[in-house]
């Protein structure tokens, strides 16, 4: 296992400088905005793994819940289901196809409708029991990292180009931010709990915050409709060569991730195996040590 | 070019944070360790 | 249903009694929003032309501030004498706890809006230039959005360490749609420039995701330990 | 005469509750008969309000299963009468408004039940004290009429006696005697083991978390007088 680890570890790393010579030397410079552009080649696919991982966090956290009863677990499975089969059996129909956005094609979202399912499946068979709970936090932690980097990133990059480090419109970049505030207020919500049963609180927070998601969007989407804005950029076809860069780059930054996630989880496994070990522990060496010393019971004379 | 300072400043903010993360991870996992051999020599 | 009514309205009914009894709630809720108002009044010129587009945003936070301190105190009843455990192991069901207590929430705030709109209405001198019944439905629904997350995520909080202060942490990120529904739908209807239909529809619709998913969950958070 | 045997009523099997680095339960199983007094005696810490508040479905067990009739102990809960260390009474309200409160959540209408188990414990319905003002005592037969208010098969008491004074406490294990001359199971968590002398059928010892004996007197076996 740490063989394959140290492995894994040395492929991801030539795999990220891979990348990042890509990002750097070989696509090709941006007309308007020039080198700084290639900002995006870290940019975009910290976002889309940060996204990637509170999907998995929202997709633990809800089978975690679900296994708390068994019918639950059925009914939650069935809608799961459906949604995979109704959501690809949609992305065929006319009418739902006039309201794709232009550019987006059916198979696509088709494709990206049964990761649902799939994820669901996959997860709820890899991770029985409490490990579950295990990997939303870990995908929580992990993503709010990767989080991070967006956040940081993000203004650094529209300082040059807009001439400001952050536009309070600005639709993906803000939602960003609550997403951040979110999962932040999920970690720490775990970290500060004294409950025995945290891992059911802190999925109950998981999906609050994933239901908000959309909300988030939405709203900030309207509300900057309604506000001047600074010309934001964008749009437009991207160039074939850094399109491929982008993925290539993210490709790494999913197995940097991968690996990241798994120290993580095998941390945690370590540490709740730890208390546990401890607390029986405890038992084995006070136990002994008050049959040895204290009168049985005080209590009774 | 004055932007090409930023473009270095992102890329480098974005491994400072990676390894910060993965600093803790093993501080948390070395502290970890530590409390584990205690256990066991109190056995 | 039938049990669920009849728990409900008796816990409501109990708690407007205790309420009344030591008025910690509201008496602490109005003057705490009472303080903020006077703040603001220092601290934003309320003669400026502009304070029309600021005073939607200074009115909730206001409440919302109020609120978390109404939020903490319902919960923090229910420990004492650790009364939550003899809910617990009665048979009536979570929701109902869940329901009075949201309502109890609910009519305390609206209370206090009441009260604290004159204030606002005297101090910033404003006149609607919108539909002013508009404001009627973006103050109950957010109430309502605030009321609702607030009561679930106060029941959260019951179980970690540094109780009061938890509360807010994870209700005010949350709360951002909502926050943004209520104060930009409250500047649109005051300014008069922009339509607040969006933002009514926004927090209708925050509204009934949250209600239901608090009811889904609630009674998992009041078993967990 | 032959003994018919008796049911267990609870079966507790390999019962671990741990919270984080510390395990209050370290599997305990032990079978319990129906309609006997069962006195829970040991050290503080030795997880024996653990044990009562796992049997009465407010700490889920970390390992193992409790049943209760045949049920899990959250599913009987209309069965089950829980008295805790602290009153679980609201001190603001006096003892029928509480009562009537608890009564609501058990689907009983009316006052009658309510008057009839606070005369039970002694104490007259009419008090319109607040019970934060009761003395200790009173609290405690109080808190005991709150378990007692649906007429339970089971009850699990947390200390009934502690902070009593000695009249009182006679008084409650006169009670007690009477509730299983009716053929109620009582589990009773104390300190006192000698007030119980006579009264309990049996007296399970508890220490570091596990069962450690059962014996039929207040006094363990080996242990010189």
């Amino acid at each position: 296992m740490k063989k394959l680890f140290l492995i894994l570890a040395g492929l991801t790393a030539l795999f990220l400088a891979y990348a990042t010579y890509l990002a750097l030397k070989v696509a090709p410079t941006d007309a308007l905005q020039g080198d700084v552009y290639r900002i995006i080649y870290y940019h975009v696919p910290s976002a889309w793994t940060a996204f990637l991982l509170f999907f998995i966090n929202f997709i633990a956290s809800v089978q975690y819940l679900a296994r708390t009863k068994a019918s639950l677990q059925k009914a939650v499975q069935w809608v799961v289901i459906a949604i995979g089969v109704i959501g690809v059996i949609a992305t065929f129909l006319p009418q739902v196809q006039a309201l794709l956005p232009t550019g987006m094609r059916p198979s696509a979202v088709a494709t990206t409708v049964l990761a649902i399912p799939a994820f669901y499946f996959l997860l709820g068979w890899k991770f029985p029991g409490d490990r579950m709970d295990m990997l939303a936090l870990t995908a929580a932690e992990v993503g709010v990292v990767f989080c991070t980097i967006v956040l940081v990133t993000g203004p650094i990059w529209a300082r040059p180009v807009w001439g400001i480090w952050w536009a309070p419109g600005d639709i993906r970049l803000t939602s960003t931010l609550v997403l951040w505030l979110i999962y932040v207020s999920y970690l720490v919500l775990r970290r500060f709990s004294n409950s025995a049963q945290t891992q059911i609180i802190a999925a109950a927070l998981a999906v609050f915050g994933a239901l908000d998601v959309p909300l988030v969007y939405f709203s900030i989407w309207f509300f900057r409709t309604q506000h001047p804005q600074p010309v934001i950029g964008g749009g437009g076809s991207m160039d074939p060569r850094m399109l491929h860069t982008l993925l290539i780059s993210w490709m790494a930054f999913l197995c940097f991730a991968f690996l990241v996630c798994w120290s993580r989880f095998r941390l945690e496994l370590l540490k709740r195996e730890a208390e546990q070990a401890e607390a029986m522990e405890s038992l084995v060496g006070a136990g002994t040590a008050a049959k040895a010393s204290v009168p049985l019971s005080r209590s009774a004379r | 070019m004055n932007s090409f300072k930023f473009l270095v400043a992102a890329y480098v903010a974005t491994w400072l944070i990676h390894t910060f993360y993965i600093g803790t991870l093993f501080s948390r996992y070395r502290r970890l360790r530590q409390s584990l051999k205690e256990l066991g020599k109190r056995k | 249903m039938n049990s669920l009514w009849a728990v409900t309205v008796a816990t409501l009914v109990k708690d407007i009694r205790l309420e009344w009894r030591s008025k910690d709630a509201l008496n602490s809720m109005l003057f705490f929003s009472l303080l903020v108002v006077v703040i603001f009044v220092f601290s934003f010129d309320p003669l400026a032309e502009e304070s029309r587009h600021i005073v939607g945003g200074l009115v909730w936070i206001a409440f919302l501030f109020a609120a978390v301190v109404a939020l903490n105190q319902t919960w923090a009843r229910e420990l004492r004498n650790q009364v939550l455990d003899a809910y617990r192991v009665s048979p009536a069901p979570a929701n109902g706890l869940f329901l009075a207590k949201t309502l109890g929430n609910f009519i305390f705030v609206c209370v206090l809006e009441a009260l604290m709109t004159p204030l606002f209405v005297i101090f910033y001198n404003l006149h609607v230039l919108g539909p002013a019944w508009q404001l009627i439905p973006v103050a109950l629904l957010g109430t309502w959005a605030l009321v609702v997350n607030g009561t679930f995520f106060a029941a959260m909080s019951l179980r970690t360490r540094n109780r009061e202060i938890m509360l807010p942490l994870l209700l005010f990120p949350v709360s951002i749609p909502a926050v943004i529904g209520m104060v930009a739908g409250t500047t649109a209807i005051l300014t008069g420039e922009n339509s607040a239909h969006f933002y009514i529809v926004l927090l209708l619709t925050y509204d009934v995701v949250f209600t239901t998913a608090s009811l889904a969950l609630f009674k998992a958070i009041l078993h967990a330990e | 005469m032959t003994e018919t045997p008796a049911q267990s009523a609870i079966i507790v099997s390999g019962v671990v509750k741990q919270f984080g680095r510390f395990a209050a339960l370290r599997g305990v199983s032990a079978e319990f008969d129906a309609g006997k007094f069962h006195a829970i005696l040991g050290d503080n810490g030795a997880g024996k309000t653990t044990l009562l508040r796992a049997l009465a479905g407010l700490a889920h067990p970390t390992q193992g299963t409790i049943r209760m009739f045949g049920k899990a102990p959250q599913d009987s809960s209309r069965e089950i009468g829980y008295m805790a260390h602290p009153s679980l009474l609201y001190d603001e309200m006096s003892g029928m408004e509480n009562l009537r409160y608890f009564a609501r959540l058990y689907g009983i209408a009316g006052d009658e039940r309510c008057a009839e188990v606070i005369r039970a414990v002694g104490l007259d319905p009419q008090l319109t004290r607040p019970v934060g003002q009761y003395s200790q005592g009173m609290r405690q037969r109080m808190s005991l009429a709150r378990a007692i208010l649906h007429n339970p098969k089971l009850l699990l008491l947390d200390e009934p006696f502690s902070n009593v004074d000695v009249h009182s406490a006679r008084e409650m294990v006169i009670l007690l005697k009477h509730m299983r001359g009716s053929g109620k199971t009582i589990f009773v968590v104390t300190h006192q083991a000698l007030l119980l002398d006579g009264v309990a059928d049996e007296f399970v010892w508890m220490q570091q978390g596990r069962i450690v004996d059962r014996t039929a007197i207040p006094l363990r076996a080996g242990e010189a007088q």
